[in-house]
């Protein structure tokens, strides 16, 4: 508890109001609990607990065969399965020659950019839900999500937990059509936002609720390891598309929205992710244009089994960095699995953006941290 | 024993027993349905006659949904928590029910088998009507606070310590914007308020009037708990605020009380504002008036739920600088525009004159009220981003 | 300067829009009106339908024919048991990431479609209530006798024994499999009968060669033997014999 | 993918430090982590100020065996030792200049483990830290709030290493065939 006193008065006994929110409250995303201590309403102090959901994900992992990891990671961020799918894919091939084929790539690229606008439509509803909109933008958020999802299920079989990626491509083509009804959907897209936008983003009570609140400076940002549009919204032009260029994303033409100040608050990271769906609509547009016909699957063995090594891989998840360390020891198991969940270590600063403000402030600036339990907590 | 006395008094308050707890149940329906509309979804769709097997097809779009709610709440366990103030814990609904029921007896609702003779009690014509109104409805606070403290949940204190610091504060414009009424009708007897307005002569159309109602309707918003001004329950901070540990039908009490306080004060608004019972064709069927009066106040719930539908919820320093930043001055102002405008009308007689007063009281308040908002959000607006290639 | 309140403003009139827009417009709408079925009949308990009627009834109880959940196993036109692909090899329960197989292997082993004879499963139990969906015992199969089904109305009362789908519950054939999911199965049909066809051309080619190595040898012989004749030469002619490579399958090393 | 990270100025500048050729890792001794932490993010030609991931890594005393071809055509079979021995990860880059990764360990027994907490240098590593102190077990010198994270506070052991064994009053989910059922038909475990 920083320097805070409490006022004390000859014949008043003041004492702060301990409250623990969660693990079951309607707003904190899940079993996620913080202990929070009050004066009024003012936060004084903020400890995150969280562990609720601990399933030892990366235990398990260790001790079955690579490929068997894969449904699990979906399991993560249930909201993003293909780009969980991804970052692990990406730090597995790193740990053998393969070449995968470009209509994987391309499929790749589609689908992650898909759940970006997936989890980025409906974490601004529940966001907004968490300031109190009684789900009118979310349950609009869950129709067009809906629409994606039905993608993901014509693709891969089932809505949320894809497990599509394979090592080395991808586990089966896109049925006919479905690129068609792809091109569909993210025609439409733009019509939605718009919408969206009229709706939220004038909102003089969404403005004063959002803005100067949870303000997390670009130095602490950065040093606290916070990534994806958070960072971005705290003034950081950082995005591992661009970074990195992993799978194919040097070829498509997009830009980073980020924001003009030092200091990002709730109302930037809201904007932040409001404007880069509309990057991920154009990065969808050239993928389905540049798209041809081709295998899906590499010269990837019936047997993943790597040589003695380490391997990083990371990708641009839509909440953030999701990093995948794996140490082979050259049998069939990973000797080290780890996942860098990029909702956890955003959770760091959370204490920070928190004290002072008020408990509506702390739901909100939890909100827009954008966190999956299944992810938090592993 | 006045027997005739007490059979008036019947006639007059059995309907109002009846009307408005049936409209609460109607009200449930219609929320839960045009909510549902608004976000885009179908809605309760399924419970319609009972005792048809499966709902077939009489379910007559989810109609017989707040009968079955009604139902579950009288069947649901009463749960009180371990260490919670019994006595307490049971009074506070009925405490919020009974002040809203109560208000209701002075709306001016002419029905059409109270005349003559019997009109004598017709709404019981308090010279009061208004005072008393808001005297009875401030007890509501008590039952909130009541509810929250006996809860002993932290959630429920929170809750009843923000519905008190709102209830108060909103009480001042509130009472305030209905001055304005009261001012230039002389009376603050509810029927004579009501015809004083007969002939679409609505204060609403007044600017003063305007400006009055929607401070009224903004302040009602604030008084009954509704969003955006729904702190006491925020269900994203709060769980339920005061009423967390509440269940079955207790719970189903305070819901009652709610609706029914947002029917009073809807009428209340009406009466003083909308023209009570005015309307189209009031001169040649008077029993029309009731229809009009409820239709009127149906609109208002309605523009309530439309509300509830679009807007997220203030925060809790937010709504009360609203209250006394922004409404208060502003309310304080109106009740000046208005003497000006009423003495200015007076005095000249002419639609040019009453024009340019119309227009100029308007512009005058808009632009109050422009001014009072760009004071007190001064740094918040819309922002542009830069993009990184 | 902009209007007051317009912000606000703004996002009713998208509510209002959205209001009348649910009404007229079929596309707005997030949730649709659940169909009762046709028979205006409501299963009481899931698990309690007679079996006649569940497989009548699998046609209604399926989602989509793209979604998948929980494995079934698939059997050739005829009798279930008679032609079952399942050689019991074992390999998805290995490989199931929730281990939710288990299968125990026959004793004797039966011949089926025309192959020689093979181990059956004498048990092959799915617990549903420990299964992902994930898919990967499908993809594991060398034999293609897994794949999903996609029906949704499992719930039971009995936790242990209702969750646990037995060797007989998962039996579908093929046609069913063609009814859930038609692309899936004409693509995996096509891919099958390839790999007959290449297998069958293979085995032509490997016959022909066979034949030619014969003749070629017989040829050689009635050479050799003319030329034993012609020169009375002492030397047997020698067939270059098949080199046969088994490559072997590599340990995964566990 | 971004450029790798030259990193021999760091091993001139600090001699302590090794350069693990098999992986490419920097072996920072536990004593001096934090001192070459400071230097990779303030100095000029690292700038290294987002430390992305942190891990552990718990090793056991194994032995592999290799097989090689030695140049008469014969296979031999080597036997590598791989020492007991904990290790934390830590994966750093560049947001400033958009490098990296450079990747940089701090090695520990496993009977005592002990490293030098990161967080006063990269705040990213707090939770992190924590995870790691919780489910491996080594001790953060240094750490500003050093509690079990994951697992409950009355939780006996690490599990992430290697030779965790389980309790046996660990919350089975039963399976129709799971030796627990057997149990419970038994009996003998009260779910």
């Amino acid at each position: 508890m920083p320097n805070y006193e409490l006022i004390q008065q000859d014949g008043l006994e003041t004492s702060l109001l301990e409250v623990s929110m969660g693990p079951h409250h309607p707003s904190t995303h899940g079993v996620f609990r913080m202990d929070v201590k009050l004066d009024g309403e003012t936060v004084v102090d903020l400890k995150p607990v969280f562990g609720y959901l601990h399933r030892n994900h990366e235990k398990l992992a260790e001790a079955m065969s690579y490929l068997a990891s894969m449904p699990f990671t979906d399991r993560l961020d249930y909201f993003n399965s293909m780009t969980n799918n991804w970052a692990y894919a990406l730090a597995a091939e790193q740990l053998i020659e393969i070449e995968i084929p470009e209509r994987a790539e391309y499929l790749r690229v589609i689908m992650s950019e898909l759940t970006r606008l997936v989890n980025h439509v409906s974490l601004v509803g529940f966001f907004v839900n968490d300031l109190g909109a009684l789900g009118t933008p979310l349950l609009y958020a869950f129709r067009e999500r809906e629409k994606i999802l039905d993608l993901f299920e014509q693709a891969s079989g089932a809505r949320m937990m894809c497990n599509y990626f394979r090592f080395g491509g991808l586990r089966c083509d896109v049925p006919e059509g479905w690129l068609d009804r792809t091109r569909e959907v993210v025609d439409r897209f733009p019509k939605f936002l718009d919408e969206y936008e009229k709706l939220l983003c004038e909102n003089e009570i969404i403005l004063s609720r959002t803005q100067g609140v949870g303000n997390l400076s670009k130095e602490l940002a950065i040093n606290a390891g916070i990534t994806g549009p958070m960072l971005r919204a705290s003034g950081v032009n950082y995005d591992i598309r661009k970074v990195d260029n992993y799978g194919i994303y040097d070829r498509f033409k997009f830009r980073v929205p980020y924001s003009k100040g030092k200091v990002g608050d709730c109302y930037d990271r809201f904007m932040v992710r409001m404007l880069e769906m509309r990057e991920s609509i154009e990065i969808l547009k050239q993928a389905l244009d540049g798209i041809e016909a081709g295998p899906i699957m590499g010269n990837a063995g019936k047997v993943f089994k790597p040589a003695k090594a380490e391997a990083y891989g990371r990708v641009e998840a839509p909440k953030g960095e999701l990093g995948f360390y794996l140490v082979a020891d050259g049998t069939t198991q990973p000797y080290r699995y780890r996942v860098r969940p990029p909702s956890f270590i955003n959770l760091t600063v959370l204490q920070d953006m928190c004290i002072g403000q008020q408990v509506a402030d702390a739901v909100i600036i939890l909100g827009s941290i954008d966190i999956v339990l299944g992810e938090v907590d592993r | 024993m006045n027997w005739e006395l007490i059979g008036d008094i019947l006639l007059a308050t059995v309907p109002l027993l009846v009307i408005f707890p049936s409209m609460f149940a109607l009200t449930t329906w219609v929320e839960r349905k045009a909510l549902a509309r608004i976000q885009n979804r179908i809605g309760p769709n399924k419970v319609g006659v009972p005792l048809t097997p499966y709902g077939g097809n009489l379910s007559l779009f989810g109609l017989g949904q707040p009968a079955a709610d009604g139902i579950k709440m009288l069947f649901k366990e009463n749960i009180v928590p371990t260490g919670a103030d019994r006595l307490f814990h049971l009074l506070a609904p009925i405490l919020s029910l009974i002040p809203a029921m109560l208000v209701l007896c002075f709306l001016p609702l002419e029905f059409p088998w109270l005349n003559g003779e019997q009109n004598s009690v017709k709404a019981f014509m308090l010279d009061g009507a208004v005072i008393f109104f808001f005297a009875i409805t401030g007890l509501n606070t008590l039952a909130v606070f009541m509810a929250g403290w006996a809860s002993r949940n932290k959630y429920s204190l929170l809750g009843g310590m923000r519905a008190i610091a709102q209830m108060v504060s909103y009480e001042i414009p509130l009472v305030l914007s209905a001055v304005v009424v009261v001012m230039i009708v002389g009376s603050l007897n509810a029927a004579e308020i009501a015809e004083a307005q007969a002939g679409w002569n609505w204060y609403v159309f007044q600017p003063w009037g305007l400006a009055a109602f929607v401070i009224f309707f903004i302040a009602a918003l604030a008084e009954t708990n509704r969003s955006p001004f729904d702190l006491p329950e925020a269900e994203s901070e709060i769980i339920a605020g005061y009423f967390t540990e509440y269940s079955g039908f207790k719970f189903a009490l305070f819901f009652l009380g709610e609706y029914i306080a947002m029917f009073a004060i809807s009428g209340l608004a009406v009466t003083l504002f909308l023209g009570a019972g005015g309307g189209p064709g009031v001169e040649a069927l008077p029993w029309l008036k009731v229809i009009w009066f409820l239709a009127k106040v149906c609109i208002l719930i309605g523009v309530m739920i439309w509300l509830r539908g679009t807007l997220p919820r203030l925060r809790v320093d937010q709504l009360m600088g609203f209250a006394w930043k922004f409404l208060l001055p502003l309310s304080i102002l109106n009740i000046f525009i208005a003497g000006f405008a009423w003495h200015a009308k007076k005095a000249n007689e002419g639609t040019a004159v009453s024009v340019i007063v119309w227009v100029a009281a308007l512009i005058i308040l808009y632009a109050a009220a422009k001014g009072l908002d760009h004071v007190n959000r001064a740094k918040v607006k819309p922002r542009t981003y830069q993009y990184g290639e | 300067m902009s209007l007051l309140g317009g912000g606000i403003f703004k996002g009713m009139a998208v509510t209002l829009r959205n209001f009348v827009g649910s009404y007229f417009d079929k596309e707005r709408l997030t949730t649709k009106e659940y169909a009762w079925r046709t028979d205006d009949k409501l299963p009481e308990r899931a698990g309690d339908y007679p079996k006649e009627e569940a497989e009548q009834l699998s046609d209604t109880t399926t989602v989509t024919h793209y979604s998948r959940n929980f494995p079934m196993l698939l059997h050739d036109e005829g009798e279930p048991m008679d032609t079952v692909r399942c050689v019991a090899c074992q390999i998805c329960e290995r490989e199931c990431p929730p281990q939710c197989i288990y299968i125990e292997k026959s004793k004797d082993k039966m011949e089926r479609g025309g192959n020689k004879a093979q181990f059956y499963p004498a048990t092959f139990d799915i617990d549903v209530s420990v299964c992902m969906s994930c898919q990967i015992c499908v993809e594991v199969c060398p034999f293609d006798a897994i794949v999903m089904n996609s029906q949704f109305e499992l719930s039971t009362p009995d936790r242990f024994g209702g969750l646990l789908l037995r060797r007989d519950d998962l039996l579908k054939s093929n046609d069913y499999y063609h009814k859930i999911h038609p692309e899936e199965a004409a693509a995996r049909d096509k891919r099958i009968a390839d790999e007959k066809a290449a297998k069958e051309a293979k085995k032509k080619a490997a016959e022909e060669a066979k034949k030619k190595a014969a003749e070629a040898k017989a040829k050689a012989e009635a050479e050799a033997k003319a030329k034993e004749e012609a020169e009375s030469a002492e030397k047997p002619a020698e067939a270059p014999a098949p080199t046969h490579t088994d490559a072997k399958k590599e340990d995964n090393g566990e | 993918m971004s450029e790798a990270i030259p990193h021999e100025s760091v091993l001139q500048r600090f001699p302590e430090v090794e350069w693990d050729e098999e992986f490419g890792t920097l072996i920072v001794p536990a004593t001096k982590a934090t001192e070459v932490a400071i230097w990779l993010r303030d100095d000029d030609s690292f700038r290294l100020d987002y430390c992305s991931n942190v891990t552990g890594i718990d090793y056991l005393d194994r032995e592999f065996k290799e097989k090689v071809k030695n140049e008469e055509g014969k296979t031999e079979t080597i036997i590598h030792k791989d020492p007991a021995r904990m290790e934390v990860v830590y994966h750093l880059y560049s947001m400033e200049k958009r490098t990296g990764p450079l990747v940089m360990k701090q090695r520990t027994t496993r009977e005592k483990p002990e490293a030098q907490s990161l967080t006063p240098v990269w705040r990213s590593c707090e939770l992190q830290e924590r995870e790691i102190y919780d489910l491996f077990g080594i001790n953060f010198t240094g750490h500003p709030d050093q509690r079990r994270i994951l697992m409950w506070d009355e939780f006996v052991g690490h599990p992430m290493r290697k030779d965790y064994v389980e309790p046996f009053d660990y919350e089975w989910e039963p399976t129709p065939h799971d030796e627990i059922l057997e149990k419970h038909q038994k009996g003998k475990v009260i779910f």
